[in-house]
């Protein structure tokens, strides 16, 4: 596969990034963590893709899927709890010329970032932000989190979460601007792929929540869907994530979904026909605060100073 | 003073005049085109804006008093000055106002409309007649004036009109020319957009105001000045702060609004476009920061303006900056504190914050600009320093700066100030991302887009590659490389001149903006013979040198600032004793028993008040 | 000295024991029990956690070391000590981890499981035989034994079966009954739910240690203990933390996860019901703190529980609390800092942010225990300066006293430390909810639900009504009373006892969870014939008194902490040299020349690294 | 009506409390600012339901809104920017004999605040929370803020807000768990005191968004619905909010809307029909998590002491 999936980009000639120029440090996460999986989807990507590795950059917040810029040979900034998304985002402000990915978790999206998550679907600048769900905190060692089913057991509720987890999806879905929300699952590579791929070439914030598996914590949550693939709702339409037929077979539970439905992708997200993975909602016409924020970034040196003297010149005496 | 019957102005060396009017009553604009004129002359001015604590304040009440004061002088004025000389009231609730803050002595001349003698609601006929036997009490010299019933004459809306006719009179009582007024008007009411016909109701009132003035005033005034040798501009803190960051080519400004930071971003999103930039309004103060450091990581520089609460919420990402040594501006326009406190008065309480407030050892560049021209200019050496020592710079202004207007020199603007483009030349391959230098702790800093220079900026300990690493002796190192940068910073500084004389009896140190008041109180001081000098800092971290030296030439040495310290009056011991800001960090720098002398009043300090405490200080000792 | 031929056990005063493993091999259980066991039969005990860096890191890596260190003793033992005597490693990679973090010494004996000399991968083999070759090169005294083989005779999981039979092993070494060993066994099990079938499945793997042990084992040792005279508790600082609020009454702790510091809210969580307690997991650190204060406003003081980066975050609620004089517990477990820093590692370093940093002047109480016992106690004392100086209450511990273990006297718990029921008798309507008592400041607070008590609590300038208020007369008064429940507290506060001689050559100041190392050191050098003593202080705000008395009488006096300072190598002025966090506040508060001596290891301060740095700071001198 | 409207609570003699026990000093809100008009009605339900003033609290964060605990009689705590919600929960948490109201701006709530919102609703404990909406930083003096109309000029967006303006009833009924979410208008007393009475009466947290009035900076907004009603689409339902035949007649769009049907409820939001004010939707049984903070109140003070005794004792030696 080396360097042959030039289908979009036509890379320069001695110009052909292979896997291992993605490939940083050995991967520290506990044997089975569904986040290797996402770092071998994503390494693809960048792979087939072709994208430079030193105009890449992935972000991230605290907990073990944030420790993911670690493992990728690209540009990383492996930032606060919580905070991964305004970092990304002024990252994104004054360089259209990157690729950005974010890596977040259940606690780090939703719990302490949650204020950001909202406004962030709502800016709506290109990046592929990927909400590592593992229904956990996984790094300060198994606490609940948003996603944490009702009456899961934690270290900080022994006797089971009180509440009703929150649908990230949903939460998603109600706020205005979203422009990409979909969902997948870690141990499907071909799907996690397909997915991940889509959010990458959407013009704007795509927002992928991926059930990913925590072996040291929440092993068995997503067992009901791992051992029975009916239980899935494969989403599949031309403008959604297209898997090929053979993947799709695999999935018996499967729909044809108009990603420009909201109305539908809200009632699918209940979950009732199932565990719904592929593309929610699309719109591409949401509005996009990165072509705010560059305005005027090729402004002239010379210019600069003018409009400095422009605006002094009013405060003159 | 204002009696002597002389058809020569008598001249004098500088006054105070203040405009205090309900809100929306244009007391404010009358003072902006009065000190604009002043300016324009070559008169050294300052003014401080007078702002009512509600949104919508009841007319005639204390609560509603809005206005400025205008301190003006044939030399540089670098400060509020003390009680004014001249206050022009539009009534007499909104006096009371600036007489609870102690704006006025006994001899202030008040100019007060005599409208409300007449009116025809008998409790404020009877309220006006009550103060103004309550004003003559206190000395004051009270001219009643038909401020109101001139403006009659030509307009409708006396409320709109007043405040331009007080200022013609005001021009005829100061012997000043009208044509720079009228310039002034057109000026003004051009950028507001408004048509002729505004200009020229204006224009009308304005020279009535003149005509009134020169009939009937009896005594007139005139405040000699020399014309400017250089251009100037006029403007207060935050403006400055604003024009500076555009003059040192930042192109981000990533905010969330909390007074008295804002305006100085209203500017930059009135004017940042035209220069390429643009301001983000995040959804919080966290983020507004993270945003910043975003863009600063990936090779712009940005700046994040707020105050103290905002300052609060922005600690644990000035923690990772400092961390991950990503240059970035941060300007903290102080007020009261702590919590909400005063969030329009004026404080220098964040100083230990900014220093010491973020947990573990976080050292950063702390700068505090001392003027209104210092505002502009450090935000080019702010983002400067930032770059050259990959860390963020904290600038501390404060609400006197913020909302006070001085004139300065025209900047001399030059490219050098606009930060380089964004470096995306290939990456030496054997270079490490903190690759430190041993004596300075300064590394190299490869920039996204940077061919071979990807690396991964993390707020975790690790080593020169960026790796995460916990080992005992590679901790102590890193961290003794961010704290070289401060050393190696500090080399490069220079002691802070002293002011007054090389060695006296007192020393008062001092930082941020009460500089003009501190150095008017020593010049006062000294003309009287004491031996007080003054040092002002602009370097908080790391501090400029000498201290220790300088302060050994002195009997006494003693801050002055505006934040709390406990006083003397109780039985405290001298140990436990809660200290003001900088004489903490001085003490423990120089073991020097620097005492203090700080007030919160939620005003600058005036003058008189830091000559009270010079007193004070050296009669202590004798 | 363990080769000398007797049958007569060798009597020593005390021993340090490590336990090392890959994770989940039970190192840690194994040490507990040999821990529980020795504190029980009335040894002085202290034992630390060795944790690995991740939650599954791979088989026989340094990284993965997980084990625990046991140092015990005839007497109290009150810091975790230098290198260890003798090691049990069930790898030779987890032995390197602890050879790198420096806890081994020529001649500590090793004992290590023989398994690897003959596994079946070559790889391994080799990697066991050459590090066998380097251990002998080092020193150490290497005692290879059959654990695998042995534990392998009596089940197929020897991953699950090898360290119960080292503490069998180990009983017999140390000349220990058999039987606390098996009731330790039986406890640990039941309370992990286990069945009898476990419990005595771990017998067997007990008995047959010993017996192997008493076979093979030449030397046998003796630590002679006298049986406790009280009964005692066994539990690390967070534990205590989290039993000391149940203690004191407290009935919600507010907390968001964070290393080091989230354990002690799982003992709350586990238990807290007992007591008729809960725990919110709030969604960020600033939803914790906002929920306890409006628990605590609501008459129930809460406790919030963090470290570093959250009390970053926790910064402007915190000045809320001190603003609107609400009591409030906050205890911060410091890790390494700054930012992310190190999350598992011991630092000092955010004590100038918990006395400092809080935009505007907010006086609050800092508090530091200096032993795992003073963790449980200061929590009751906490919620009592809390309510009675109706202020936060900043509790810092550390990461070594947070995972440190050791006994201490059973509490005698008394229903006076419990916080007294929320009043709800009707408020006198006369009585002001700020009604300042001029000495101390201290004023009486209604709660909600008191009729006729009713009051705005507000972060902005109030006068005593509570009403927002922004005259400079009433803000400096608002700000001295708010001071003057420091001076207050601090009036009623003892100077710290000295310990060693009254006067001498050099004195120790320390603070928090360094005071075990530093008396020990003391001692030691004290029998040496110099002239040291320390004090260590437990309230850092207000400090205690007496410290410019103190110091006087030493020659020299030095801070020592586990936080950044420059040190002397470099060529940094005096005046300019970045201090460590304590001696910056000597410095100002006493203008004693306090030195300095601290360092980041991430690891707790060896007495033996104290004893260096006495040496240094005495050898300076000559 | 002095003390007469008795019906649910039967005041003990001497208790009849009269508007004037729930009147503080003189709000000082711009006049026609629509702050004034929920105070009012709010001190009116206070009275009708003879609310005791010391057993009723009003929370705030900071804002124009945010001041109107200063101006109840009631115990009051204006907290911080954003942080209305935590505190108010806190307050909560052990305190069931409270009223609680809880003030906050569309800066406070929806922009700082975000987070917390998301995870007040979620947690739903038993409180009327108003979102005064007036799609502008008040005190600050006009800011954009995140319910700012496209195009609106402020001070920090003097060309104009970029961004389409986030809906807080959306984005408010896609979080788990939400109990009780309506939506009002200053200028109607009879409506808004009706929503909130009702909010009032719900056990759960009420999330009131109340369209307000700011004449001094957004002061024309709400005028193509003041002036004409029917842009208003009134939802009425047995289980909504009741309103008098007469008040109904005033608005000629009107629906009846089961508030037990989300997706309904997601689709009057979209406003497509009128701006919808009534009651969106309700979930009695949603559940609540002061049920869970209140459990152990009544311990007696010798069985704390007892169970610490029996927690420690597992850690003697
Ligand atoms: C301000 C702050 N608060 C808390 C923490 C501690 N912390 C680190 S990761 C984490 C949660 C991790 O959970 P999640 O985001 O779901 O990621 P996961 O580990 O499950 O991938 C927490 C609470 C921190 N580092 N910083
Ligand atoms: C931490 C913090 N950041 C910023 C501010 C400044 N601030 C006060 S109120 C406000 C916004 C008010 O808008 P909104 O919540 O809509 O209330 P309104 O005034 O419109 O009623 C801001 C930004 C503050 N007080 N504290
Ligand atoms: S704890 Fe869970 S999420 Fe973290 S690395 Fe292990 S398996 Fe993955
Ligand atoms: S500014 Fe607007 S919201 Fe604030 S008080 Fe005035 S009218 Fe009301
Ligand atoms: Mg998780
Ligand atoms: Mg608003």
């Amino acid at each position: 596969m080396y360097g042959v999936k030039t289908d979009w980009f036509e890379p320069s000639p001695g110009c052909h990034y292979d896997l291992e120029d993605y490939e940083s440090l050995e991967a520290r996460w506990c044997p089975g963590c569904g986040d290797h999986a996402v770092l071998t989807a994503i390494q693809r990507i960048c792979r087939d893709e072709q994208l430079p590795p030193h105009e890449t950059v992935v972000v991230s917040g605290i907990g073990c899927s944030s420790r993911f810029p670690h493992y990728m040979k690209t540009y990383g900034f492996h930032g606060l709890h919580g905070r991964a998304l305004p970092l990304a985002e002024g990252v994104r402000s004054r360089r259209p010329d990157l690729n950005i990915f974010v890596a977040t978790g259940d606690g780090d999206c939703c719990s302490i970032g949650a204020g950001h998550w909202i406004h962030a679907i709502r800016y709506n600048m290109k990046m592929v932000v990927m909400l590592f769900d593992n229904n956990v905190y996984g790094l300060t060692k198994n606490q609940t989190s948003p996603t944490s089913s009702h009456g899961q057991r934690t270290n900080t509720h022994p006797r089971g979460a009180w509440l009703q987890p929150i649908d990230p999806i949903q939460t998603t879905l109600g706020i205005t601007n979203a422009s990409f929300v979909a969902q997948t699952i870690d141990w499907h590579p071909a799907h996690l792929t397909a997915t991940l791929r889509a959010a990458h070439k959407h013009d704007g914030l795509s927002f992928v929540r991926i059930l990913q598996r925590c072996p040291h914590y929440t092993d068995d949550i997503f067992d009901f869907a791992r051992n029975d693939a009916s239980k899935i709702l494969l989403m599949t339409h031309p403008d959604g994530v297209e898997v090929p037929a053979a993947v799709a077979k695999g999935f018996p539970n499967a729909t044809s979904h108009d990603p420009s439905n909201i109305d539908e992708a809200r009632r699918l997200a209940c979950g009732e026909d199932g565990l719904p993975i592929g593309l929610f909602y699309r719109n591409p016409d949401a509005q996009r605060y990165d072509l705010f924020s560059i305005e005027g970034l090729a402004t002239p040196r010379a210019e600069k100073i003018a409009a400095v003297r422009r605006v002094l010149d009013g405060y003159r005496v | 003073m204002m009696d002597v019957p002389t058809t020569e102005p008598l001249e004098i060396r500088e006054h105070i005049v203040e405009f205090v009017s309900d809100s929306g009553e244009g007391a404010q604009t009358a003072g902006q085109l009065f000190a604009s004129v002043c300016a324009r002359s070559g008169a050294g001015v300052w003014t401080v804006e007078i702002i009512p604590a509600e949104i919508e304040p009841p007319v005639r009440s204390r609560a509603g008093a809005s206005g400025i004061r205008i301190r003006f002088g044939s030399e540089e004025v670098t400060n509020m000055g003390d009680e004014a000389d001249l206050v022009v009231a539009f009534n007499e609730q909104v006096l009371y106002s600036r007489i609870d803050q102690g704006a006025l002595r006994e001899g202030t001349v008040v100019v007060i409309d005599d409208v409300w003698a007449t009116h025809r609601d008998e409790s404020v006929k009877a309220a006006y007649n009550a103060a103004m036997e309550d004003f003559a009490e206190r000395g004051y010299d009270v001219r009643p004036m038909p401020l109101d019933k001139e403006t009659a004459k030509l307009t409708e809306n006396t409320r709109r009109g007043k405040n331009v006719w007080v200022v013609g009179m005001l021009a005829a009582w100061y012997s000043m020319d009208l044509a720079p007024f009228e310039d002034e008007v057109a000026r003004i009411f051009n950028r507001k957009r408004k048509g002729q016909a505004v200009i020229d109701a204006n224009h009308k009132m304005l020279r009535a105001g003149h005509a009134w003035g020169q009939k009937n005033l009896p005594v007139r005034l005139r405040v000699p000045v020399e014309a400017a040798p250089k251009p100037k501009v006029v403007m207060n803190g935050n403006t400055a702060v604003a024009m500076g960051c555009m003059a040192a080519g930042i192109e981000v400004c990533s905010m969330y609004p909390i007074t008295p930071a804002t305006s100085a971003s209203h500017y930059l999103a009135a004017a940042f476009d035209q220069a390429g930039g643009f301001v983000h309004q995040a959804e919080d103060e966290i983020a507004a920061v993270a945003f910043a450091i975003g863009a600063s990581y990936a090779g712009k520089t940005a700046v994040t303006i707020t105050s103290g609460p905002g300052m609060a919420l922005k600690t644990e990402l000035i923690g990772l900056a400092v961390m991950g040594e990503i240059p970035l501006v941060i300007v903290d326009v102080q007020r009261g504190g702590p919590s909400t406190g005063l969030p329009t008065k004026v404080e220098q309480g964040d100083l230990l914050h900014a220093v010491y407030g973020h947990p573990g050892d976080a050292p950063k560049v702390v700068l505090a600009p001392s003027t209104i021209e210092e505002c502009f200019h450090y935000m080019v050496t702010a983002r400067k320093l930032a770059e050259t020592f990959r860390t963020p710079v904290i600038v501390l202004t404060d609400a006197n700066l913020a909302t006070g207007q001085a004139p300065f020199d025209y900047p001399e603007l030059s490219e050098d100030w606009l930060s380089p483009p964004i470096d995306q030349s290939p990456w030496s391959g054997s270079t490490r991302p903190y690759e430190w230098d041993d004596k300075t702790g300064i590394s190299p800093r490869p920039i996204p887009g940077q061919e071979g220079g990807q690396f991964v900026l993390t707020g975790l300990a690790h080593n020169e590659k960026s790796h995460i690493a916990y080992e005992s002796a590679l901790n102590q190192h890193a961290m003794e490389m961010r704290s070289r940068k401060m050393a190696a910073l500090r080399a490069s500084l220079k002691p802070p001149p002293v002011v007054g004389g090389d060695d006296g009896d007192l020393l008062i140190v001092g930082w941020g903006s009460t500089r003009g008041a501190i150095e008017e109180a020593v010049h006062t001081m000294r003309a009287e013979g004491v031996k007080v000098s003054s040092a002002h800092l602009r370097f908080l971290a790391p501090m400029e040198p000498g201290l220790t030296e300088i302060f050994a030439r002195f009997g006494k040495v003693m801050t002055v600032e505006i934040n709390y310290s406990d006083g003397d009056a109780i039985d405290i011991d001298q140990e436990g004793r809660r200290r003001s800001q900088l004489a903490i960090m001085l003490r423990s720098a120089t073991l020097v028993d620097v005492e203090s002398w700080s007030r919160v009043p939620g005003q600058p300090l005036p003058p008189s008040m830091i000559i009270g405490a010079i007193r004070d200080a050296l009669s202590e000792d004798a």
